[in-house]
């Protein structure tokens, strides 16, 4: 019985862990779906929107170390702080500027290449990013704090403790996590269900050539998609960056995306939800049932194996669209 | 311009396949081998060889072994780091169980070792394709790094799960362990080099190479003409593993000298290795060597300008090296996202064509 | 001449025709719900040009991807030189000495010509993975005996001089041709072409229709065709089935079927239509 | 064209040596990659010590001393290539911060004769000076700081720790994994349970681990590990509301870094030092003097007297004694690797020396020997204060359990010179 | 040279040249074929075994001393193997134009009575049984490339490798009977047969002697220094005397090797694989190669075109005097080393001249910048002038004594006189048998005393003592008013732009000159293209307003020039029109060597020249024009004339006295 109270714990934090990768795998799904690219650069995005986001909160001198540097100046801050709200907000506007470059400087000249083609350019995107990101607001580990409670749900502890008499741990910033990820996809579904722009883009992601031949512009679209994505880049960064601080580190967490796409398929929302909730509470058991066997830390490929057994039986994911095989 | 075809004609078949057909191209080639051979080793020095020659050419070897797999069979992969860090703990293994047979000879070994894991992850590649066995191929990477980490009998239970070489010697030189002289290194990565990229080229221009290719090209129309996917995806897997294997032998045998697995084999070699196939050319021999020195060759060229040259921060001069990486490798994808091969191949058509435009 | 008499015979030209390469019994093919071919039975022998026509959508396509062993059709027996032909991979198919080309051209597009001709080959060579390694004796002695074959179906096909182009840049009619020579260099009892002349202009049309029958001609090879264009077919085949709905409405000679009310209905009807 | 490029990178290659100094003491740094906050902090320490000979006192015994740096990014080959490049320079001792590194250099050192100094880090049986002719760790390695925490939780418990649950939660990685055997025999020895609970790097999702650990309920949880690893296991920590007095890291877990990010949650975590922080030592004024506000402090000061920052000051200032014993033994200004070596060996840093050089009570004294590379392992407690947002200091430097770690250093370097053919000195 | 030259040992025949070569260097390459991807090579040895083995199989198949073998095909070893395989049985062999039609061959087939016709493929085998269709005296036809044949009646056809098997096979039978045969040839028995083109009437059946061929084969040889080792690209008619000269006679005297195209389409592209040594062009091709150079360097690079204009500038002032070895300045030299290192070797490598040591032109007039163009590149091109009555050849130019207006000195062995009227008349041991079967003709051209009439008009060059030409003997004429007119001198000088392809000058016996131009479909086409002109035709490009100017300031040009030497100003043109289809062979407009049949096209056209007479602007007219395939159609066009600018005789009177006066 304590064992499967165990479990149930291990399980529900599993789910809650998934909701944070699907944030990260949220951003790939929808570039991947509307123009093709598999975008490697999701997770730098995210390091580079909390680090954004710190610094316009922190009043940071963006490039100060190369002002400092070049000039021989000492600059550090504008010495005054940003409001949360105001902050995100800005920094969702450097996000969609960010987006608007990227189709200028790199999609642009890379129409009709192949994926795999576009797959390294968004990892060279990625380096860019994670230098630029580091030029301008430095590589110390920054504290996020936006007003996200972290730390042991006491609510969830007792509920569940008069319940089963287990208290279980729930994150707060977990719970909040959830909720985010669960008003995100709402907002994406109407979104793409109500608004014209959002019809356009899924008009894209069906038929590139049919979309064109009723007169969406393609890169209008594409420019609003890696804004979105560079918006969900945002709140990824901002649920991981209170997490774990923001850093270096955050753009890693791509990797634990990637599974989560495998899972899902990677032209499916719902997939990046439901894959995100299925590696996090696979790995999650697994670790904590067969880990200590194997002496632990199995979580990084454990996620990938369980989407490699998923693919064997559906090579085009859990939600992908089936691939038919003509001649 | 500095062509001369006109009486360079062939009157075998063996003749007009070789891989050199034109006679100035084969110059050339003896000339670069010449090159390497004679005069490299007698002017390299510690420097050169640790920071420049030796991992470039062993990330030529990885490159190559990549490009088979990716470049020539269009499988994806991910696992390079981790198929290295087999061909690591296979050397380290065999080399310190099997102390009076030539490390060349457990270089080797751990090459075959590595085709073998290579062929068992290669094994979901028939049923997964694209991206999806890209990501499939970082669940090898990722397992072999734990693997290597968690069992103690592969670090020979060492306390910190570090590997380290022994020192081995080959004609009475050392070519493992620190007293190895840089000349020594050079000379046996060169002989690896050179010779698995021979053994590339005959692979991929023969029936092996076609049928990887056929895959690549039209996997249906390949099966109809009688291709078996199923031996020409694992030999492809097989082959390039056997090369990344002892790549990653090297790497640790020869050019390192000590390893730990999560360090010297992650994800980011993984990333690296596709990305000197992708710079260099798919497909392309030449452009595994392109690729490899090209990336191994920008960051020290932009560090030692940045640092050496003007004088910046590391920090500062690291980042700005990161941008510049980045943002020049878009800027060859999107001006020639067929590689530093094609652009080599474009380059020769021109000349070739001197003075006329086409 | 009835269509049910198989005795081997010379034909007016004298071509040879010989006794039953390949007979399709019964055979019905369903995607889900959608029959594509409903009860088919027809036969094709040895030496001669068999057609099988149809308008668009007749499940001529799903036929052809039924013999090449493509699909496994839901009831019915493909029986091949005198044998039943077990349920087998498609690679399995050619290595018994079939092959085909594609209505929308499928040649490796990576690969020169010359190399997507001697793909055709790969099922006959038979040097190991470390002889192609080292290139030595068998590997580099066998690959210059295919290669000489190969380089005489490339004189057949008179493309010699693209012979060192990559596919991907050759003209549309050009690339059938190389297919044509792909499959022709695994020397195939039985040659499928799909749509052997879709999209090409009179003069393409003729010289291929030339190819088709020297093809049959000079190597004596069994020839399967699918083709939309019905004047074509009826100048170059011995016999023809028309399919209409996945139905057989007409097997015999090209004037046994021009005859045909049923066809002219069905097929001609349609396309006057 | 082609010519005159290769023609720029060999000469931007070339041009990476600096004209020959006459103390060369290199900085392999790393300021980028995963571990960029804790390597930046610390080489500016590094760097700030030899700034502050230098302009203070023109050098070590009048010679000026160089420290070129070079980002190695915590990469081991990116770490071999800045040591060969670095070399030739004439490098007197390396400092690369980096246990992968570490293992890197220590067969290169030892084939070009450069010590190699890896305080608190690095292979921990290069104590043993018969067989590391060229390595030094003093004053502490990693198994003496699981035994110090041992003592201290001993200390804690009135001297039993006989049923009690320890968790090891640990980088899994070599750095993370040396403490294992160790507390395994120190287990054996005072009868804790001792559960190991490793984080694959970078190790931002803990969750699973902290699943455990509330669950099992340790009395102790000991932290081994670096970077984000560090910051994620405090705040996961603070989420189950482990007691946080009863979270012990190691000294690479115990800085600023470390603790900030969880912010008020962090208070009262300890960790083990072997060196002083903060700013209260009389070299600090000279510091501030000389090397701060002329605007010469490495990255502008911005950590000055931070942990990280301190340790790199620190093994600044046991190089810069080494050298300075070296130029005593040998008589001349101009050293070379083989003397400072030989110092390295002859080092005795007092108590009083400490004091001479403004850091009183910074840290334990070394005292080195042709068999002992380590000094005596002592390293003493601190805790964080985070209202205050300093450590204190809640112990003395104490010993560790010598009885359990010189089998175990004896036994592991050993089995090093027997693989490695090295005959053993110092007979 | 009157008295008999006596063979050399025993070599008096090809196939006793052919056993020599097989002894002496058995291993060295005898002749190349690309085919199948590769130069399929034989040595010299294997050739004689091929040879044998058909001369065997000719035998099995009953070829009788005297017979007539007639090849009609492709440059192909196997069809210069067939030659000697003839020769070896004690047949002449009769090669014959493969782009003959059937009514042509017809007439050569009935005239030289070929009991075996040797045909290269299908299409050859159609044209020979529809040609022998009336009199069927071909007892065996014998075909190459069995590609479609196996639908033909067999009773008398055969594939020449089944021939040669059956040779082969039957090697116990006919050896003694054909080492027998091979012996009884003399000197002066008949060596071959060639058909000349015939500007007028039927073609006429050269016969050449073992003696005719062999000598002069090795003088010429022996002229040029030519060894083995050097490639000959054999890739003109085989039906002409010269490659009958160039790839079995001189290929065997002196065991070259002759290399042979895959085919037409593939022409240059093998011309730059194998690179010649020796190498022969009508001046057409090397038109064709210089507009197509001119053409391409037109989209090149500001840089590589000002590179290649400086350098081709230098080269044209000292390129010839490097190539004659006359004194040049060392930095010029240095200079020309550079543009050779960035012009020339490549033009000449993407050319397929790198390694030309001797080059010929001849047949027609070549342009002086055409000539001078490739000279200047350091290619040792020059002239030689000859016919098939000499076996080829009269005079040539040796080397260092090279330029564009002369045809250089009498070749060794052969005298040349000019006759009263201007003639030039040679004697040679090349000079022909016999007409065959035509005493008459025979009698009219060559005199008892062995003098042969070429029917060109030209003069020693005083000084240099090289032979000039000026036109075919019976087209130089008179204008009106007494003065000289001489079409194919003003022809040529048009000829030489590269957007005329043909002109045909009229104006004998008339007041003026007027001309019928062709123009270059590829070199106009390719400047309307750049110039955005639409056209659908070479009628509607012909008559396009901007190629009339074109073409009307070349002809005032050509008219400045022609002004400029007196004796022949009077043959100015003064109105031209632009003909509305390209002069063809299919139409008897040409021959089949390309030479214009002036008097089919007077015929033909003579409402247009009428037009031009006239003073007309503009005159319509229809044509009857074959296709390709052999059907006739009939086109309609109005055609523009114009009148161009003539210029005053620059120089009063000629310092010398020309023959032809």
């Amino acid at each position: 019985m304590e064992q499967l109270l165990y479990a149930s714990e291990v399980v529900v934090n599993g789910l809650m862990a998934g909701v944070m990768y699907s944030l990260v795998a949220l951003g790939f799904v929808l570039i991947y779906k509307a123009s093709g690219v598999f975008n490697y650069a999701q997770g730098v995005m995210a390091l580079f929107a909390a680090l954004t986001l710190v610094g316009i909160q922190q009043g940071q001198v963006p490039f100060a170390h190369l002002i400092n540097a070049a000039f021989g100046t000492h600059l550090e801050t504008f010495g005054w702080t940003v409001p949360s709200v105001l902050a995100i907000l800005l920094t969702a506007a450097v996000m969609v500027g960010l987006a608007i470059l990227i189709e200028k400087l790199v999609l642009k000249h890379l129409v009709g290449q192949e994926p795999i083609i576009l797959f390294m350019a968004t990892i060279g995107l990625a380096w860019f990013l994670e230098g630029l990101g580091d030029v301008m607001w430095g590589a110390n580990v920054k504290s996020l704090d936006v007003g996200i409670p972290q730390g042991l749900s006491e609510t969830v502890e007792s509920a569940t403790f008069a319940l089963t008499g287990y208290g279980f741990f729930i994150d707060r910033l977990d719970i909040w996590a959830a909720v985010v990820a669960v008003l995100l996809v709402a907002a994406l579904v109407a979104f793409s269900q109500y608004t014209k722009q959002g019809r356009a883009m899924r008009a894209v992601a069906d038929d590139h050539q049919a979309a064109l031949s009723v007169g969406i512009s393609l890169r209008f679209i594409w420019i609003m998609v890696w804004s979105i994505a560079g918006f969900v880049a945002l709140v990824a960064g901002i649920m991981w960056g209170t997490k774990s601080g923001v850093q270096f580190s955050l753009s890693l967490i791509a990797l634990k995306a990637l599974p989560v796409l495998m899972l899902g398929g990677f032209t499916s929302i719902p997939g990046a939800i439901v894959g995100g909730l299925i590696i996090g509470m696979g790995e999650k058991l697994f670790e904590y049932f067969i880990g200590p066997m194997v002496g632990g830390a199995t979580e990084n490929w454990f996620a990938y194996v369980l989407a490699l057994v998923f693919l064997v039986f559906r090579p085009q994911g859990l939600f992908g669209e089936k691939i038919i095989e003509r001649v | 311009m500095f062509y001369r075809e006109a009486g360079d004609f062939k009157t075998s078949y063996r003749d007009d396949s070789q891989t050199f057909p034109l006679k100035l191209d084969r110059m050339g080639y003896y000339a670069a081998l010449a090159v390497a051979f004679l005069v490299v080793p007698l002017v390299i020095n510690d420097y050169w060889a640790n920071s420049v020659f030796v991992p470039f050419l062993i990330y030529a070897i990885a490159a190559l072994g990549l490009n088979i797999l990716t470049g020539y069979a269009g499988q994806v992969s991910l696992g390079t780091g981790g198929f290295m860090a087999v061909g690591a703990y296979a050397t380290y293994k065999l080399s310190t169980s099997f102390p009076g047979i030539s490390v060349l000879i457990h270089i080797l070994l751990a090459g075959g070792i590595t085709a073998v894991v290579g062929v068992l992850f290669g094994l979901p590649s028939l049923r997964i394709k694209g991206f999806y066995l890209a990501v499939a191929t970082l669940a090898a990477q990722f397992f072999l790094i734990w693997l290597f980490n968690k069992v103690p009998w592969f670090y020979n239970y060492s306390a910190s799960g570090q590997i380290t070489v022994p020192e081995r010697t080959f004609l009475g030189q050392f070519i493992t362990g620190p007293q190895t002289s840089a000349t020594a290194k050079y000379l046996v990565c060169l002989v690896f080099a050179v010779g698995l990229a021979w053994v590339a080229r005959n692979l991929t221009r023969g029936t092996v190479g076609r049928k990887w290719m056929a895959i690549r090209d039209m996997d249906i129309a390949a099966e109809i003409i009688g291709v078996n996917p199923l031996t020409a995806k694992l030999t492809a897997f097989a082959v390039s593993s056997f090369f990344i294997g002892v790549a990653g032998a090297l790497f640790f045998s020869v050019y390192l000298g000590a390893a730990e697995a999560s360090e010297a084999f992650g994800i980011n070699k993984s990333f690296l290795v596709l990305f000197m196939v992708i710079i260099g050319g798919l497909g392309s021999i030449f452009g595994s060597f392109a690729g490899a020195a090209f990336l191994v060759l920008l960051p020290v060229f932009l560090k030692n300008v940045l640092v050496g040259g003007m004088g910046w921060p590391t920090d500062l001069a690291a980042h700005i090296e990161l941008m510049i990486v980045g943002a020049l490798i878009v800027f060859f994808l999107i001006v020639e996202p067929h590689g530093l091969a094609q652009l080599w191949r474009l380059t020769k058509e021109k000349l070739r064509l001197w003075p006329f435009p086409h | 001449m009835s269509m049910n008499d198989l005795e081997p015979h010379l034909t007016p030209d004298g071509r040879q025709i010989g006794g039953v390469l390949m007979d399709m019994k019964n055979i019905t093919l369903r995607f889900g719900g959608v029959t594509a071919i409903k009860d088919i039975s027809f036969n094709i022998r040895e030496g001669e040009i068999r057609a099988i026509i149809g308008p668009n959508g007749a499940g001529k396509s799903s036929m052809m991807n039924v013999m090449s062993g493509f699909y496994v059709p839901q009831e019915g027996e493909v029986w091949f030189r005198g044998a039943k032909r077990p349920q087998i991979k498609p690679y399995e198919v050619a290595r018994l000495g079939i092959a085909r080309t594609f209505q929308n051209i499928a040649l490796f597009d990576g690969m020169s010509v010359l190399d997507n001709i001697m793909t055709g080959r790969l099922t006959m060579m038979k040097s190991n993975l470390l002889q192609q390694a080292i290139w030595w004796g068998r590997a580099e002695a066998e690959e210059n005996a295919h290669r000489e074959k190969v380089e005489k179906i490339i004189d057949f096909l008179e493309i010699q001089n693209i012979r060192k182009t990559p596919v991907g840049r050759l003209p549309y009619g050009l690339k059938k041709r190389v297919e044509l020579a792909r499959a022709l260099a695994a020397e195939p009892k039985l040659l499928m072409l799909d749509e052997p002349m879709a999209g090409m202009n009179v003069e393409e049309k003729e010289d291929m229709s030339r190819f088709i029958l020297d093809v049959n001609d000079e190597f004596g090879t069994t020839i399967a065709l699918i083709e939309h264009d019905m004047g074509v077919v009826m100048d170059l085949s011995d016999r023809v089935v028309v399919m209409d709905y996945g139905r057989k409405i007409g097997d015999g000679t090209p004037d046994e079927v021009r005859g045909n009310q049923e066809v002219i209905d069905a097929y001609l009807g349609v396309a006057h239509a | 064209m082609k010519l005159r490029f290769a023609s720029l990178v060999a000469g931007a290659i070339m041009a990476a040596a600096p004209a020959l100094a006459d103390l060369v003491v290199p900085n392999l740094s790393y300021r980028t990659g995963p571990y960029a906050a804790n390597g930046t902090q610390y080489a500016d320490g590094f760097n700030d010590w030899f700034t502050l000979l230098n302009e203070r006192d023109g050098g070590i015994g009048g010679q000026k001393i160089q420290v070129p740096e070079c980002e190695t990014a915590y990469n081991t080959e990116k770490g071999v290539e800045c040591y060969e490049s670095t070399k030739g320079q004439g490098a007197l001792v390396y400092n690369p911060l980096s246990t992968g590194i570490t293992y890197q250099l220590i067969p290169k050192v030892s084939a070009d004769k450069i010590p190699l100094y890896t305080p608190g880090y690095g292979r921990t049986s290069a104590k043993d000076g018969r067989v590391f002719e060229w390595v030094f760790n003093a004053p502490a390695n990693y198994w003496d700081g699981a035994s110090v925490i041992v003592k201290h939780l001993l200390d804690l418990n009135g001297g039993d720790l006989n049923g009690k649950k320890i968790a090891l939660v640990y980088h899994n990685s070599a750095y993370g994994k040396e403490p294992i055997r160790t507390l395994q025999d120190l287990s054996k020895k005072h009868g804790f349970t001792l559960s190991e609970i490793a984080v694959d790097p970078p190790g931002q999702e803990q969750k699973s681990q902290w699943l455990q650990i509330r669950r099992e309920k340790p009395d102790y949880v000991i932290l081994y590990g670096w970077g984000v690893m560090n910051q994620a296991s405090i705040q996961e920590a603070a989420n189950i509301r482990f007691p946080m007095e009863n979270l012990i890291g190691i000294w690479w877990s115990g800085s600023e870094v470390d603790v900030q990010p969880a912010g008020a949650a962090a208070n009262g975590f300890k960790s083990v030092a072997f060196h002083g922080a903060g700013q209260d030592y009389p070299a600090y004024a000279d510091l501030k003097q000389h090397v701060i506000d002329p605007g010469k402090a490495s990255q502008g000061g911005q950590h000055v007297g931070s942990v990280l920052y301190s340790r790199g000051l620190y093994a600044a200032v046991v190089i810069s004694e080494a050298i300075r014993k070296a130029q005593e033994m040998t008589g001349k200004a101009e050293v070379t690797p083989a003397d400072v070596r030989a110092a390295f060996e002859q080092l005795d840093i007092t108590p009083a020396r400490l004091t001479e050089l403004g850091l009183p009570d910074f840290g334990p004294e070394i005292k080195m020997s042709c068999e002992n590379h380590g000094g005596s392992g002592m390293a003493r407690m601190q805790q964080w204060d985070a209202a205050a947002g300093k450590w204190n200091v809640i112990s003395e430097f104490t010993e560790p359990d010598q009885e359990i770690l010189n089998p175990l250093i004896a036994a592991d370097s050993e089995a090093f010179a027997k693989e490695n053919n090295i005959q053993l000195r110092c007979n | 040279m009157n008295a008999v030259a006596q063979p050399e040992g025993d070599l008096r025949s090809i196939p006793a040249l052919l056993a020599r070569n097989a002894a002496q260097m058995g291993n060295r390459p005898a002749y190349r074929e690309k085919e199948f991807g590769i130069w399929q090579s034989w040595t010299w040895a294997q050739v004689q075994d091929e040879i044998r083995a058909l001369a065997m199989g000719f035998l099995a198949l009953g070829l009788n001393r005297g017979d007539h073998v007639a090849i009609i095909g492709r440059n192909r070893p196997a069809h210069y193997w067939t030659m000697v395989a003839a020769q070896m049985c004690g047949a002449v062999p009769v090669p014959l134009y493969q782009d003959a039609i059937a009514s042509e061959l017809a007439y050569v087939l009935g005239h030289s009575g070929a009991r075996f016709v040797v045909c290269g493929d299908q299409e050859q085998v159609d044209k020979v049984i529809e040609a022998e269709e009336a009199n069927h005296a071909v007892d065996q036809i014998i075909y190459t490339d069995k590609r479609g044949m196996r639908k033909y009646d067999h009773s008398r056809m055969n594939w020449l490798a089944d021939v040669q098997a059956e040779g082969r096979a039957a090697r116990q039978r006919f050896e003694a009977e054909l080492d027998a045969r091979i012996a009884e040839p003399g000197y002066d028995d008949t060596c071959v047969m060639l058909y000349t083109s015939g500007t007028t009437g039927k073609p006429k059946g050269v016969v050449l002697s073992n003696r005719n061929v062999i000598e002069t084969a090795r003088n010429s040889a022996r002229f040029d220094g030519l060894k083995p080792g050097d490639d000959v690209l054999a890739y003109l008619p085989m039906a002409w005397v010269g490659d009958f000269i160039f790839s079995v006679g001189q290929a065997m005297w002196t065991g070259f090797c002759v290399n042979c195209p895959e085919g037409a389409h593939t022409m240059m592209t093998d011309l730059r694989e194998i690179g010649p040594t020796y190498f022969f062009a009508p001046p057409r091709v090397f038109e064709g190669q210089l507009t197509s150079v001119m053409i391409r360097m037109e989209d090149a690079g500001r840089i590589k075109k000002a590179l290649f204009d400086h350098y081709m500038k230098l080269a044209r002032r000292i390129g010839p005097a490097i190539l004659d070895g006359k004194p040049v300045g060392m930095v010029d030299r240095l200079r020309y080393a550079l543009g050779n290192l960035f012009v020339y070797g490549p033009l000449k490598n993407t050319l397929g001249f790198s390694r030309v040591r001797v080059g010929y032109t001849a047949g027609e007039a070549i342009g002086p910048e055409i000539f001078d163009f490739y000279r200047s590149l350091g290619i040792n091109l020059k002239q030689l002038y000859g016919q098939t009555e000499a076996t080829v050849f009269i005079t040539q130019q040796p080397d260092g004594q090279v330029r564009a207006d002369t045809v250089g000195v009498p070749s060794p062995g052969v005298e040349v006189k000019i006759a009263d009227n201007g003639e030039v008349y040679y004697r040679s041991p090349g000079t022909f048998v016999e007409y065959y079967k035509n005493a008459e003709s025979t009698a009219s051209t060559k005199d008892p005393q062995g003098w042969v009439a070429t029917g060109d008009a030209g003069f020693f060059e005083p000084g240099s003592g090289h032979l000039r030409i000026i036109d075919r003997a019976k087209d130089v004429g008179r204008m009106a008013d007494g003065s000289l007119f001489a079409p194919k001198f003003v022809e040529n000088k048009l000829k030489f732009y590269p957007n005329v392809l043909e002109a045909v000058v009229f104006g004998n016996k008339r007041d003026f000159c007027t001309a019928f131009i062709n123009i270059d479909l590829t070199a106009v086409g390719n400047w309307a293209e750049r110039n955005n002109v639409a056209y659908a035709s070479y009628q509607e490009l012909a008559g396009h307003p901007q190629v009339y100017a074109a073409i009307k300031a070349h002809v005032e040009e050509v008219n400045r020039s022609v002004a400029a030497d007196p004796m022949l100003s009077g043959c100015q043109i003064h109105r031209f029109l632009v003909l509305h289809k390209e002069l063809d062979a299919d139409d008897g407009e040409m021959t089949r060597t390309r030479k214009v049949r002036r008097n089919v096209v007077e015929e033909k056209y003579a409402d247009l020249i009428a037009a031009l007479y006239e003073g007309r602007d503009s005159v319509h007219t229809e044509t009857e024009v074959t296709y390709e395939d052999g059907r006739k159609g009939r086109i309609a066009a109005t055609l523009r004339i114009e009148d161009a600018r003539t210029f005053p005789s620059a120089v009063p009177a000629p310092e010398h006295k020309v023959a032809a006066e």
